[in-house]
């Protein structure tokens, strides 16, 4: 047992780290806001270092690591506000490699260990609400093949991905499964959205029967009814990471600022009022590292307590992000609430990712369904 | 204690609704809301401000010698409430009545009373509020804009920030430092800024929600006639007091409640038209207790004002007690904000503009702009250390 | 419009306040714990004071006054911890004021007026819940007149009572109402329970076929179908004061001993971190007044509203409460918890008042469902 | 990071399973639960962690030369989860094995090790800790209690308090002042002292439980050996540092990590059997919620304990980190026994000793009991001071 990291995983973090400090700030961040809102130079320079091999097996030109050397790396592109299609298309690449058809792997890996393949994933829909309980879209076969129909939103960066990974009811048993196609495909309209954190840049999307093809389907023709529940669970694992980075920033920008920031004559760090504050965040926050660190395990391994452990990391991790971002803000005093100090920018990502992929009360109720079963299993 | 409407209360109301009616636009906050633009925005509220003036609704607390209506308490509890009923637009120039007022009324001379007020009630002028400087938030004493006389004026120079809609005044209630040779609290004078003296400049600060309400204000040998000195030279500081208390106080967090109302009313309706799957918001146990909740905290609020306007009228000091208010609505609010965005769940991160975010995205904008609300007119952290010096005694 | 007590309603509180603090203190509290709980001396000091004529209407020898009269006056016994069963006496006072028959008035309100008459409720059964859903005790009739029967527990103080008020499904319409019948009939037996608060002296009752009689059923043979929902929001919204009583004075301790306590060299109430707590419980009592008065008030007048006020009132307090008592632990540190300072003797009596009558959720769904009703009435 | 189990592992496992129920009496846990009487519980207590040794389940981190079991990180979790899963009791020597063992083997002499430690694990000797003094909370450094030179021993006056177990204990860690001459943290000494010496008085302190587990303790010219100082003569303070961290440490928190999971799973069975008329408990939406943030924040605490040990092993220093784990469980626990009475709901005034009550009145016990929890160990407000200035550098 050891719940640490390697020093080669601390390392990867570390270089990682180094690029993202010399490479983006909030400055390049709040640019993206114009153009088609994808850094292109950011991308390829996370590719460089590996990003996206990480979880590629050897024998597709990827490292052939787990979701385990992913986390630290993880949580510093939370940090940095390094999201989507990054983390969707890291997301992505486990599902390829968990369920993808030989031949799809054969295909899409190489390219995704390259940083060749953007990829977006597309499960909501205008009155899903959370999970897969209420998603209606479609794949259904006739004469002329299978059509995809259904209504998604919030796919995010969807113009700029070459693949979207979309979540819908297949054939006559309305399985739930993930079909692989590109935005251009005839019968996909995208609507770009409004969104608390513009920078998600998300997309509203219609499928008005799509034209797919059995290779389309996630696994081909080896339906893969557990594959959308991994999707959502290792989103909300990766949510958790970059929520725990977010949290993690946040804390020590606020902790810099009170230590220089002086009102009454002393720095306003030296006041119990700001120190606790602060100690509170620092524990919340190294609470919330057990849990998404956990998280990552559970989801490398595919552990028996996979649900629990990234419904715990979920909801934790985005009530400590909730809590630290507003408190981050408001040691700042009238300079938090700023545009230009841009800490708005981790607040709304911070939002946007306890928003997505299940709440903390989502992810709470499904961890009490999993003690009980848990419980009943013990009895 | 008497919450009960006598037939002259009731014909007050019938007659707030009638005018309602006839003077909001018609289809309000159902096909019809308030511009986006924020300028555009400013000129409808001071726009509606003035309509309320015409038809004798502003200044609802005021002496009729400077243009209020006099009304009595439950008169000005009846207003919040129809006022929230009906969804009515804010004004503009709230500083001015909320602010300015209550301060000239106490500390001003009937010179600059008469000069003064009217004005504020008929629209003609827009105050705001120089007091924070870079250096001097919390610790507001310590500011550092400075007045030296020269002849029969001063002359100011200096700098202050987040002077809420100085863009849109043309007159500041200024702090500034008279004499510098006196403890920090003593060297303060209190005066009132023309905002088109040559020397000002107002730079717009945009806030988190994008808006930009706030601004920096400069002043550069700034001329203000000796006159427009409130109270005694340096004896500034305890006219700010009253400024701040009234900030802090019942006048201020009952028009506030009124919006925290119509927010909550709105939530709801939202929460029963959001579907998820066949079942609606409003039908998850989980969301109805943070909803009452909220519910609960605001209806507190407006009962809380009651009380406390309640003890004022029979000649309590405000003070401390304003600073109860003020901690207790900011966390409030602060509290409905989050509760709305867990309403929305899966949708709260679509915001206005787009088509599919509820309620056009208000709550969202809202919850960023709550983010102040624990830190304007006076950070939590400062209320608290009030209550506790000033109410509760105990030890600096 | 008015939201402030009278002067006279203010000079009642100061001598009901004068009276306590000369007469009782923890140190009589807790040799309540002895015996048979009741303190004589304190009821007929009560007594003379007027408290138990309060409510009586001047026909019947009483002072003829309202609720709001008693707001402070209840507030002043929470404080000082006297609960059952003079707080159980005023409510069910009020609800034969409201309810009873001409008959019982005249028989019972000039014995209440002069402190003769001490009364329980009894509404909760061991598988009741909160609120009146599930109530089981059931009064029938047959040849041989009425006999009730069901089980009841929590009924404080009932061998003292004179008089039990029971809940209970009464004839074939199974209404609700309540049956007012002596401890010492045939079939009542009482057994004491243990609880937190030891000084509450609970007692479960089992009615075994007691005979009673249509003059024992309040309001006599005219059916009071409103009378427990009534019952319930009286007891409630007494809670409510007694919570915001205690709350205050919990309050009041914590910031004399902080003022006196010194560590570091300094009073520890000069420290930002304790002055923060107090300036927030201070905060939440001064809300809490806002909510109980006014509940208070909607209970004088049965106001259309009687129900959100109360349920917003019993919430909110009991919420204060909890909040006040365990900071005021905290701020006396390793003292707060000794039996002997006396503090968690308002940490239990707060407890068992949060969870008496319905606790926060119950109230909060209760003011949801009347919020709902009132946005549909308005449309 | 690896959390799966090796075929040792498991063995491992299994061998604790079958001796635990070989060990825990009959009907544990269902029809047999520890005594009621504080005497007889603890001594119920003592004669299981008697049975731990002997069976070789004591000191299971402890290094086999003073009677240990020298096992790996994962065997601790394995046990730490088992007992939880057993319901296991607690010992009584916690003080002995928690505190006085890291301290004594990092600060002791080889001598003080070998005559000391085995005997703790064996239950021979029972230990308390006299730190605290009714002026010397919070501000430990502050103590009183002075020890004076007399030839070859010290003779000790002063009073602590809250000294848990004294009563049922044979040695105290006490920290006495030295030298009065020198600054406050620099003239105290760490000494181990023998509590049947003349002149030592322990008085049971009742506490807000009813139980008599803290002390008042008197010392009366108790005279102590001078070998029994632990490390330099007035260099106490920093080996105080040791004991505390140990207090607030991973070794702490996993115990009590176990009776915290422990305590949940019985809320939860609870809470499946608690009707409201035709409903369980378990099924109320609100109050899953709630239940489940305690789950969440349990199982967390476990997971923090790991990830410390993990670096501890590695050689990460402890110290500031402790108190982070401190300061988490304290609050966390204290919020499952309110979650506890609200699953209870109109049942929660109903105590042990009523047939009603539900799981025995154990968790009123446990909420009062709780509300230590962010006093002991150093309050909440002092681990929060060590935390922003050791950790996060914040300034004094």
């Amino acid at each position: 047992m050891d719940f640490d990291f390697s020093d080669q995983q601390y390392l990867f973090r570390e270089t990682f780290h180094g690029f993202l400090e010399q490479n983006h700030d909030l400055k390049k961040h709040a640019a993206l806001l114009e153009g088609d809102g994808f850094d292109a130079d950011l991308w390829w320079g996370l590719a460089d270092l590996g990003l996206f091999s990480m979880l590629v097996p050897e024998q597709f030109g990827g490292l052939g690591l787990s979701f385990v050397d992913m986390a630290l790396v993880l949580e510093e592109l939370g940090m940095e506000l390094v999201g989507a299609p990054a983390s969707e298309t890291i997301v992505a690449t486990d599902l390829i490699v968990r369920h993808g058809s030989e031949k799809q792997q054969a295909r899409l890996l190489p390219l995704l260990a390259a940083g060749k393949l953007r990829v977006a994933t597309a499960i909501a829909e205008p009155k899903s609400g959370f999970g897969d309980l209420n998603i209606q879209a479609q794949a259904a076969s006739n004469s002329n093949g299978w059509r995809l129909n259904g209504h998604k939103i919030m796919v995010p960066h969807a113009v700029m991905a070459d693949l979207i990974m979309v979540a819908a009811r297949i054939g006559p048993s309305q399985e739930l499964g993930l079909v692989m196609l590109e935005p251009q495909r005839k019968g996909v309209v995208l609507r770009e959205q409004s969104t608390l954190d513009p920078a998600c840049r998300f997309y509203a999307m219609t499928l008005d029967s799509v034209a797919v093809d059995v290779e389309d389907f996630l696994g081909g023709a080896v339906p893969q009814p557990t594959s959308l529940a991994r999707l959502l669970d290792v989103s909300s694992a990766v949510a958790a990471l970059q929520l725990t980075g977010i949290a993690g920033k946040v804390l020590d920008i606020a902790v810099a600022y009170a230590a220089q920031r002086v009102q009454f004559g002393k720095p306003i760090g030296s006041f119990q009022a700001i120190k606790h504050k602060c100690a509170d965040m620092a524990v919340a926050i190294d609470a919330a590292r057990s849990a998404a660190y956990y998280g990552a395990w559970a989801i490398a391994e595919d552990a028996v307590d996979r649900v629990k452990a990234v419904s715990m990391a979920k909801s934790f991790c985005g009530d400590t992000a909730r809590q630290v971002c507003n408190e981050g803000i408001q040691i700042h005093g009238g300079m938090g609430f700023t545009w230009e100090l841009g800490l708005h920018w981790y607040l709304r990502r911070a939002k946007v990712l306890e928003f997505s992929h299940g709440d903390a009360a989502f992810h709470r109720e499904r961890v009490m369904a999993a003690t009980l079963a848990e419980l009943q299993r013990q009895e | 204690m008497d919450f009960t409407y006598s037939a002259e209360n009731l014909r007050f109301r019938d007659e707030l609704r009638q005018w309602l009616s006839d003077n909001l636009p018609i289809g309000w906050g159902v096909t019809v809301h308030e511009p986006k633009d924020e300028d555009e925005r400013a000129r409808f509220r001071l726009g509606w401000e003035r309509q309320l003036f015409d038809g004798g609704w502003s200044g609802l607390d005021w002496p009729t010698q400077y243009g209020g209506r006099g009304a009595t308490l439950i008169e000005q509890a009846i207003f919040s409430e129809e006022m929230a009923r009906a969804g009515a637009p804010d004004g503009l120039n709230i500083i001015g009545r909320n602010l300015v007022g209550p301060t000239l009324m106490r500390h001003g001379t009937e010179a600059q009373r008469q000069r003064y007020l009217p004005k504020i009630l008929s629209t003609d002028e827009v105050w705001c509020q120089g007091f924070s400087e870079p250096n001097a938030g919390s610790d507001l004493a310590s500011i550092n804009c400075r007045a030296e006389r020269d002849g029969d004026h001063f002359v100011v120079n200096g700098q202050k920030v987040w002077t809420s809609f100085a863009q849109y005044s043309q007159w500041c209630i200024l702090l500034v430092r008279t004499d510098r040779s006196l403890p920090k609290h003593q060297g303060i004078s209190f005066m009132l800024v023309d905002m088109r003296s040559p020397g000002v400049t107002v730079r717009p600060l945009r806030q988190i929600s994008g808006e930009s309400e706030f601004n920096e204000t400069f002043f550069e040998d700034v001329r203000v006639p000796a006159e427009n000195i409130v109270g005694e030279l340096n004896g500034g500081w305890k006219i700010a007091q009253t400024t701040l208390a009234a900030e802090r106080g019942p006048g201020d967090a009952m028009a506030r409640q009124i919006r925290f109302k119509r927010e909550l009313d709105d939530l709801i309706v939202a929460a029963a038209t959001l579907k998820r799957g066949s079942t609606s918001a409003i039908d998850d146990p989980v969301l109805r207790q943070k909803i009452a909740k909220s519910i609960v905290e605001i209806e507190i609020m407006r009962l809380s004002c009651l009380r406390s306007l309640s003890k004022l009228l029979k000649g309590s000091a405000p003070g401390a007690a304003a600073s109860m208010l003020k901690l207790y609505w900011s966390h409030a609010a602060q509290g409905l904000y989050e509760t709305a965005l867990e309403t929305l769940g899966f949708l709260a991160p679509l915001t206005d503009g787009d088509s599919l975010a509820p309620a056009e995205g208000r709550f969202q904008l809202g919850f960023l702009q709550s983010r102040a609300f624990t830190i304007y007119s006076g950070s939590s952290e400062i209320q608290r250390n009030i209550i506790a010096e000033r109410m509760l005694g105990l030890p600096r």
